[in-house]
């Protein structure tokens, strides 16, 4: 393939990778939501794993680099088992919340 | 050959950015999740032209994962909230 | 105009309108359903960079999993009393009363932050050299000894050994901190009641099969082509969730023992390879004589599937389970 | 070959097309998820059989079709989910 077709679909992707890291960032200082704080963390991690596997599309002469897929492909996986341990503990915190609520003398919260 | 299984997959990628409206702007939940299906086939569908198109079989794959795990998400949200295993819907 | 081109700003043009939709809208769910089409999106950017493994991987835990872990976990949040609520489930800041709502200043300051650190990681991009190889030659050189064809298998496996092993580790660790969170000692008392839905039933009873083949192929897959274990065991526990949701007992059946043993079966298998080779007389730690290696990473390979299948089935269902009170 | 596979894309695609409008501009929730399951499994239909006419092997074709089937049984029974849960709303 032409290498210069090449170094622009890489600044291409590099680019929005950047951008995806930067959104994400941005998602997960100001918003309040716990969820969508979950949601950045993911869309940080897909910008992450972009830029990884554009820098591996750059060896055209063979085939795309196999090592940063390899490490790309650990990283989804350990995304999503933290992201399901995220979850797990803003449910968790949701349910201490309503318990505060109904029971502001924090009885509940001695209990467990 | 080549180059319009490509034409078409860009097509059917930009329908999918105009069905991104129905998204955004709801109303229902079941209007977005609706929508998100269809972005699921019409994804689907351009796998398989860029397996095509680049000459790769393992995008079918890809493809078929897509079919399989579709129902997944849907029955995740059809299902009753906040009891999942215990209470009946 | 190039249709690659094209394509390829059509694709970046949904990506990014996309996370900008699903970290800015009001709507709390309109983000989640967001997120799974952002998952699609990032899929099909990974066939065009020809990275199918990841793709594979993508599609099963982008379009599976984590709509199942978002839409299960945002149900639970929704209040009971006004489901539809859309106001309720958007921004109010109910999980986080004691702090306030961000300022002006605040803003300024995060964007200010995190537009000069994009455009620090955008100048180390443009600093990238713009041809070479990184590790592709090393590895294709040592392909014929690795025991697989497929350069990322080999990769996963045999030349970063570590990596992997350690991946299984932090999903173990995973799955034990949830059960602490979730203050239980095993999956049992997690039991789905009988749903009275015919339909599901027979949908699922329908796609299990199927299901079962795609794992197996997919793992076969893994030795000379894109696949492996690591997307088998995604669709393993997408199969195991789907049986939960229909009512069958699925992994909630398992002792405590036996659900233990799935857990550490991937890590506990590598470190059973990492002690014999060790203990091999001519060979240095974690060096496949080459004649066994293609039996070994097998090996490994069930066993990875297993582990993370039951692992990523037991976080959804352990974080989906219902509420104690 | 080549232009019967051709016809066929385009009308898979004219098809896809037709569902996104249908998306798009129907009124409500129910003529929408009604719109979606006719378009979609008939646009991956067409673009399926026109991929079939020209594949080499006879597995990719099985594979094919394969793919189109799951994707009816899919996406049938997610809209059949989602109308009864906006029914039972009300």
């Amino acid at each position: 393939m032409d290498l210069s077709m090449v170094m622009s679909t890489f600044f291409l992707y590099s680019l929005a990778a950047m951008l995806l890291v930067g959104m994400g960032i941005y998602g997960l200082l100001t918003r309040r939501h716990l969820l969508r704080k979950v949601m950045a963390l993911n869309v940080i991690a897909g910008g992450v794993f972009l830029l990884l596997i554009t820098t591996a599309y750059r060896n055209q002469e063979h085939f795309p680099d196999p090592v940063p897929q390899a490490m790309v492909l650990t990283g989804i996986v350990v995304a999503i088992s933290a992201t399901g341990f995220a979850l797990a503990l803003v449910r968790r915190i949701h349910q201490r919340m309503k318990d505060a609520k109904t029971d502001p003398f924090g009885e509940k919260w001695d209990r467990s | 050959m080549e180059k319009f299984y490509l034409g078409v997959a860009c097509f059917l990628l930009a329908t999918m950015i105009v069905g991104l409206v129905r998204v955004f702007v709801g109303p229902d939940q079941e209007d977005r999740l609706v929508a998100v299906q269809l972005f699921g086939t019409t994804g689907v569908a351009i796998l398989l032209l860029l397996a095509e198109a680049f000459d790769a079989s393992s995008v079918r794959n890809a493809a078929l994962l897509f079919t399989l795990l579709a129902v997944l998400a849907v029955v995740a949200f059809v299902r009753s909230p906040g009891s999942l295993g215990e209470r009946e819907e | 105009m190039n249709l690659t081109l094209l394509f390829d700003v059509f694709l970046i043009a949904a990506l990014l309108l996309v996370s900008w939709r699903l970290l800015g809208a009001s709507d709390l769910f309109q983000a989640t359903v967001l997120f799974i089409s952002f998952g699609l999106f990032l899929s099909l950017a990974w066939i065009r960079l020809q990275a199918p493994d990841i793709a594979l991987a993508e599609a099963a835990v982008g379009a599976g999993l984590a709509g199942v872990l978002l839409l299960g976990t945002f149900k639970g949040l929704e209040p009971e009393e006004d489901r539809e609520g859309e106001n309720l489930s958007s921004e109010a800041c109910r999980l986080d009363p004691i702090s306030p709502c961000p300022g002006r200043a605040h803003l300024l300051l995060a964007f200010t932050f995190v537009g000069s650190m994009t455009a620090l990681l955008l100048l180390a991009v443009l600093d990238l050299p713009a041809e070479g190889d990184g590790l592709t030659l090393l590895v294709f050189q040592s392909l014929d000894r690795s025991g697989v064809e497929h350069p990322v298998t080999a990769v996963l496996l045999n030349f970063r050994f570590y990596d992997t092993w350690l991946e299984l580790g932090v999903l173990v660790a995973a799955a034990l901190s949830i059960l602490c969170v979730r203050n239980r000692l095993d999956l049992r008392e997690l039991r789905p009641s009988k749903v009275p839905d015919v339909m599901l039933r027979r949908l699922v009873m329908g796609l299990t099969p199927i299901m079962i083949l795609v794992v197996v192929y997919l793992l076969w897959l893994g030795d000379h082509a894109p696949g492996g274990a690591f997307q088998a065991g995604v669709v393993l526990a997408a199969m195991l969730i789907l049986l939960w949701f229909s009512g069958h007992a699925s992994i909630t059946s398992l002792s405590r023992i036996l659900w233990l043993f799935c857990l550490i079966a991937g890590f506990a298998m590598m470190l059973l390879a990492a002690v014999i080779t060790a203990s091999w007389p001519e060979m240095r730690p974690l060096e496949f004589a080459e004649e066994w290696s293609g039996a070994i990473i097998l090996a490994i390979e069930v066993a990875a599937t297993l582990s993370i299948g039951v692992v990523l089935s037991s976080l959804a269902i352990l974080s989906l389970g219902a509420v104690e009170d | 070959m080549e232009i019967l596979s051709g016809t066929l894309c385009l009308l898979g695609a004219f098809f896809f097309m037709a569902g996104t409008v249908g998306l798009i501009r129907f009124p409500d929730s129910l003529s929408r998820i009604h719109a979606l399951t006719k378009a979609d499994n008939l646009g991956l239909g067409f673009i399926v059989l026109a991929l079939v006419v020209t594949s080499q092997s006879l597995t990719v074709a099985f594979k094919l079709i394969l793919i189109w089937l799951l994707a009816l049984v899919a996406s049938s029974s997610i809209c059949f989910f989602l109308a009864r849960k906006l029914i039972h709303r009300g």
